[in-house]
């Protein structure tokens, strides 16, 4: 069975949707930050999927996903910080529990 | 930074380089430590109860086993009380004896004391099994004179047990010889060396009046500033005729009490030489029967071994065993600051000041 | 299109990959979490491989399971005590309803709906310098894009210690 | 030499302080009130020509009626030292002061002496068993020690 | 088939033959298969021996640099003990502690070690004789390098062990600390290489303008063999697994091959380090000129590995071991400067060599005298500016002393 444009779309969409779901169904803002990068890694096999089924000879595709990869690492960065920070005011990392504006 | 939760670490009693059955309770805070609680006895062997059911020359093989590291030492320091106690007297040669294997033990002492120091600070082996060649040397020496390599029962009440053979004395002056030149090789490999001082140099800061506070004594004591050696202080046996001087580090770090235990043990070498040259000929054995009965009373003797002042308080009641056996030994009372020094520091800081303190835990739990 | 083999490894990945992650989604335990997000990290590593974008590949293979999911997995151990249990929070049902609506959807329209127009050419092997081309080329280049995307970085990576550090 | 300063001349300057403290004095010892322990101690540490800065070491010994604790005192200042006893006859709850407010050296020795003796130092902060293990019943050190006979002899003889 | 390809200096034109013997002669995919198997196998003949050979080769040299004789009873030489310890490792009781995790425990060991053989697979032991030629060889070994984290984090987290937990920590931390001067000390041979793959920088190192890289990146090479020896554990900055502080690390909970699979995982990955060096820096297969003719590049580089690796012996035998402040404090502010700097006067030298009309001999010199110089000079300005930190941490608020431990003290 020969693999195509289609295989690598659906992969994506079932990745992104994963990632989706827990984002929306976790407690634990740790995990909502993997399960951000999985949606993150499901968008770039789809620009990587166009760039290899599309315009093979352009490469834009790859030159995005390294766009993205950047943006990931500052948010993952950034995004643990914030967590670290909401830790040692409140010594919890449940959203449900930090959802309040104030620390 | 964090707020971080303290946990308790269990360093010891069966762990890589607590010197034995030694156990330290750390609460760290991530690496930091920040308390200490040393727990001891698991090597308690209760020999100040069955000193009380032996004679005093039976109480000597127990100092072997108590520094097992200094057992020339720990010996002197039990006859140096037994003498006063009983009064008895000891004639030059043996005195000469007695000084010659003191400086011995302490130079042998001192070479594994620095060794472990240094595997403790991460060292793997290499100048501890330096120092090993040349305390092999001197476990060959007191071979000789004593016909043990560890446990000597050397040097007994009014003398010592037997005059050294003859060959005795061409290897220790070949030795004395040598010596200096291999103290150089280990100072060449480690005094200087920057990873060695960036861990030692202000870790574990002893202050000079804390030191003397804690009756810390030996090294720990003068690696603080502290000017006193009971060899000077309190001469015994013939240390009033030699010529030497007490090493004193400057604030009490570890990289001081290193320091301090390397010229020690030049200034041994200096203090063998002059003695090996002075030495009068003579009978060095004990005057006195294998039992005797001191006059009651108490009294309180002690010699400076490598680890500090070991003290034996004896009291009679005119048997021939001592109705009280108090052993004041130096590597106990010199971790009772081992808490204040150790806290603030790093995991790693820990071990490498104990090390530093060098404890035996033999000395320790008696 | 795509080789056997690779049509092979395609399979492997994907269904790894998908597991992986639904484990990530799953699992109660969020050190076993953070373990299999790297797992998913590497498959997705893998699928670039079979897309041939090696370049990327290793950069996933860096970026990702070398040093994202080790700062994640550092977030856990920091924040452990209260946290090892990742428990679902009330909207989980919703949520689920959400994610399989939005994968038919999306399904529907990429594949169903939209017909790509597949380019029959060969793609470029190996990428490095290609892409490096395509990055700093001078006309029509993202020289200046790479150099905020980097300018990004750094002020995400001070901001991050300046919401860390102590005050 | 470390001068060996005589239990008469410490009571001497002792006395001129604290009048009610000394109990006895002879050419070597010093015995003292047990209540009296740490006030002499301290005007030993800090009298200026005592200066007995150097806790050389604290041993009990038990004398069947009564316990006695030794201090070794020595001034590393002035290379002089003083041996100081105090007598406990409170064989059931011995108790005397703590010296660890002075001497931080007290701490073990304070705590080895509790451990084989009983002796309670009031003040010490953390009085615990150190040789012996946590919960150990008896104090092995005394001469009735688990109530044998075996070893035991008669006390000395004033 | 040409039969004079099999010649023992050729060997890496074996694999070449067979393949194209194969997709002559068989169906299409032996072509891929036969060779992959050539090739493991191969690399399997050069690691197994290597494993046990280079243990007894530290035991023995460490011994010598200790003055004790080492392993000497077990076979001659004592050659057979690192195959009597092997067979005591494999039938020792298995412990896992109660409190374990058990599938992180159990993984652990394997995640270690897959990464460490992975490495090999684009390392050229000599020309054709890659197993895989990368063209993102340097890429590859970096990241499949920062895989071991992960392993010694599950180790460590995984065995319910304080001492486990804290070599964890320090894993991460000093990890990623060295990973950063590690990659930055790799660039400079990108840049004078132009390649990232190894076959491609190995070829660069004799092509006659530049010989091997050592001569004009003596820092990245300082840089690169300190931060490589933090990685692969060994004893100035072995601080995962320091054995006086604690205990054996991550691997303290670990008994017969599971242990066995650590102690294989780091000395694989050791003589990759060593590999890896050899290749970046001293030329790879190439060997001193007027023997080249003789000896087979394949033995030039396996003899390389060797050289490194009793350098690696040789540190461990003499230094102490650095503090974790220290070591911290070492990559962020001694090393990662000077690679950044190094980086910056290579590129420099890059765009100028492309802009010359001098000889390249005349280069190289230049180059070369001008790097040692700048070496130094950095070295020693820098290590006067910095010093390592000795103070007792700052940051605790008060010492808590006598009465912060609970109180009750449980007897064992």
């Amino acid at each position: 069975m020969s693999v195509g444009l289609n295989h690598f779309l659906v992969l994506s969409a079932v990745l992104f949707s994963i990632g989706m779901y827990g984002v929306l169904a976790k407690r634990n803002v740790v995990v909502i930050l993997m399960c951000v990068e999985i949606m993150l890694n499901a968008v770039i096999i789809a620009l990587v999927a166009f760039s290899r089924f599309v315009t093979p000879t352009l490469l834009t595709g790859q030159v995005f996903a390294i766009f993205v990869i950047t943006i990931a690492a500052a948010e993952a960065a950034v995004g643990l910080a914030l967590l670290i920070s909401i830790y040692r005011n409140r010594e919890n990392v449940d959203v449900e529990e930090i959802d309040l504006l104030k620390m | 930074m964090l707020k971080t939760e303290p946990y308790v670490l269990n360093m010891g009693p069966q762990h890589p380089s607590t010197h034995g059955v030694f156990r330290m309770e750390l609460l760290l805070d991530g690496e930091t430590v920040v308390d200490m609680r040393p727990i001891m006895g698991y090597l308690h062997r209760g020999i100040e109860k069955l000193s009380e059911e032996r004679s005093y020359t039976q109480c000597i093989p127990f100092t072997d086993r108590m520094d097992y590291l200094s057992s020339m030492t720990g010996n002197l320091s039990l006859c140096l009380a037994i003498e006063k106690l009983a009064g008895i007297e000891v004639s030059e040669r043996a005195k000469y004896l007695r000084v010659i294997m003191a400086e011995l033990q302490r130079i042998a002492s001192h070479l594994f004391g620095v060794g472990t120091f240094i595997d403790d600070c991460g060292a793997s082996g290499t100048p501890f099994l330096y120092m090993l060649r040349e305390r092999e040397k001197l476990i060959d020496l007191f071979e000789m004179a004593s016909g043990a390599r560890l446990t000597y029962s050397y040097i007994r009440p009014g003398g010592v047990m037997r005059d050294v053979p003859d060959e005795f004395w061409p290897a220790v002056r070949r030795f004395v010889a040598e010596m200096p030149r291999y103290i150089d090789e280990y100072e060449q490999l480690l005094t200087g060396n920057e990873i060695l001082r960036a861990r030692t140099i202000g870790v574990g800061i002893l202050p000079r009046e804390q030191a003397i506070n804690a009756s810390a004594s030996g090294p720990v004591l003068r690696g603080s500033g502290v000017k006193w050696d009971l060899r000077k202080a309190d001469p015994y046996c013939v240390y009033d005729r030699f010529d030497f001087d007490i090493p004193t580090g400057k604030q009490g770090d570890a990289f001081d009490r290193y320091f301090v235990r390397v010229q020690e043990m030049r200034q041994s070498v200096r203090i063998l030489e002059q003695a090996i040259r002075d030495i009068p000929s003579g009978d060095p054995l004990p005057k006195v029967a294998l039992f005797f009965h001191p006059p009651a009373g108490d009294a309180y003797g002690r010699s400076e071994t490598p680890r500090g002042e070991l003290g034996f308080y004896l009291v009679s009641d005119g048997s021939i065993a001592p109705y009280r056996f108090k052993i004041r030994s130096p590597s106990f009372i010199n971790i009772t600051a081992l808490c204040d020094m150790v806290v603030g520091w790093r995991i790693a800081d820990a071990v490498a000041i104990t090390g530093s303190i060098d404890i035996v835990m033999g000395e320790v739990d008696r | 299109m795509i080789t056997d083999g690779a049509a092979f490894a395609f399979w492997v990945l994907a269904v790894g990959t998908c597991l992986a992650a639904l484990s990530v989604v799953l699992l109660r335990n969020i050190f076993h979490a953070a373990l299999l997000l790297v797992l998913t990290f590497t498959g997705v590593a893998g699928i670039y491989i079979v897309l041939s974008a090696d370049f990327l590949a290793g950069v996933q293979l860096l970026i990702y399971a070398g040093a994202i999911s080790i700062l994640i997995i550092f977030a856990v151990m920091l924040t452990r005590r209260p946290v090892m249990t990742g428990g679902f929070s009330r909207f989980s049902i919703s949520a689920a309803i959400v994610a399989v609506t939005l994968v038919i959807a999306l399904i529907w329209v990429t594949v169903g709906l939209t017909d790509w127009s597949i380019s029959s050419e060969s793609p470029i092997q190996p990428t490095t310098a290609p892409l490096a081309n395509a990055l700093f080329d001078r006309t029509n280049g993202w020289v200046l894009p790479f150099e905020v995307a980097s300018i990004v970085l750094l002020a995400a990576m001070i901001g991050a210690i300046a919401i860390v550090k102590d005050k | 030499m470390t001068q060996s300063l005589s239990g008469e001349q410490v009571a001497n300057r002792v006395r001129e302080v604290l009048p009610n403290a000394v109990v006895k004095a002879d050419g070597i010892d010093l015995y003292l009130r047990s209540e009296a322990m740490l006030d002499v101690c301290r005007f030993l540490k800090e009298a200026p020509d005592m200066e007995m800065d150097y806790l050389t070491s604290i041993t009990g010994v038990d004398y069947m009626d009564y316990l006695e604790v030794v201090y070794h005192l020595t001034s590393i200042a002035r290379n002089h030292s003083v041996v100081v006893k105090t007598k406990l006859y409170d064989r059931a709850a011995p108790e005397l002061p703590s010296v660890i407010s002075l001497w931080q050296g007290a701490e073990f020795q304070e705590r080895e002496v509790y451990d084989f003796f009983g002796i309670i130092f009031t003040g010490h902060p953390d009085l615990r068993r150190i040789l012996m293990w946590d919960g150990y019943a008896n104090f092995p050190l005394r001469k009735d020690y688990l109530g044998l006979n075996y070893g035991q002899r008669p006390a000395l003889v004033e | 088939m040409d039969w004079r390809d099999f010649y023992i200096y050729h060997l890496g034109k074996v694999n070449e033959s067979v393949r194209s013997w194969l997709s002559a002669h068989a169906a299409g995919w032996t072509a891929y298969v036969v060779p992959a198997i050539l090739g493991a196998i191969l690399l399997l003949v050069f690691l197994l021996p290597s494993q046990l050979m280079v243990v007894w080769i530290e035991r023995r040299l460490i011994a010598r640099f200790q003055i004790r004789r080492g392993p000497n009873r077990v076979g001659p030489w004592g050659l057979l003990q690192s195959i009597v310890d092997a067979i005591k490792l494999l039938s020792k009781e298995a412990i896992m502690p109660r409190y374990a995790d058990k599938w992180p425990y159990l993984a652990a060991p394997v995640v270690g070690f897959i990464p460490a053989i992975l490495v090999y697979a684009v390392i050229p032991f000599g020309p054709d004789l890659a197993f895989a030629d990368l063209n993102i060889g340097l890429l590859y070994l970096v990241a499949i390098g920062s895989y071991s984290v992960i392993s010694v984090f599950m180790a460590g987290w995984a065995s319910s062990n304080k001492y486990a937990l804290i070599s964890a920590m320090r894993s991460v931390a000093v990890l990623v600390s060295y990973e950063i001067p590690n990659v930055l000390a790799l660039v400079g041979v990108i840049l004078l290489a132009g390649s990232l793959s190894l076959t491609d920088i190995v070829r660069a190192q004799s092509s006659g303008s530049f010989t091997w890289f050592i001569t004009v990146q003596p820092l990245a090479f300082l840089i690169f063999f300190i931060t490589a020896s933090a990685e692969v554990n060994r004893t100035p900055v072995d601080l995962i697994e320091a054995e006086q502080e604690i205990v054996a690390g991550h691997h303290t909970e670990y008994s017969g091959m599971k242990f066995g699979l650590f102690y294989v995982a780091e000395y694989t990955s050791i003589l990759a380090a060593c590999a890896v060096m050899s290749t970046l820096f001293f030329g790879g297969w190439h060997g001193i000129p007027w023997l080249e003719r003789y000896i087979p590049p394949w033995i030039w580089f396996i003899a390389k590995i060797y050289i490194f690796f009793a350098v690696f012996i040789w540190t461990r035998a003499t230094l102490p071991r650095l503090r974790i402040d220290q070591l911290m404090a070492f990559a962020w502010k001694f090393l990662i400067p000077l690679s950044l700097l190094n980086i910056l006067v290579t590129a420099v030298e890059v765009l100028l060599i492309d802009n010359t009309t001098l000889a390249p001999a005349v280069w190289m010199t230049l180059l070369a005298v001008v790097n040692y110089a700048l070496a130094a000079l950095l070295i020693v300005a820098w290590s006067r500016a910095f010093r390592m930190p000795r103070r007792r941490s700052a940051d605790i608020p008060e010492v808590r002393r006598l009465g912060a431990l609970p109180a009750e003290t449980p007897s064992y």
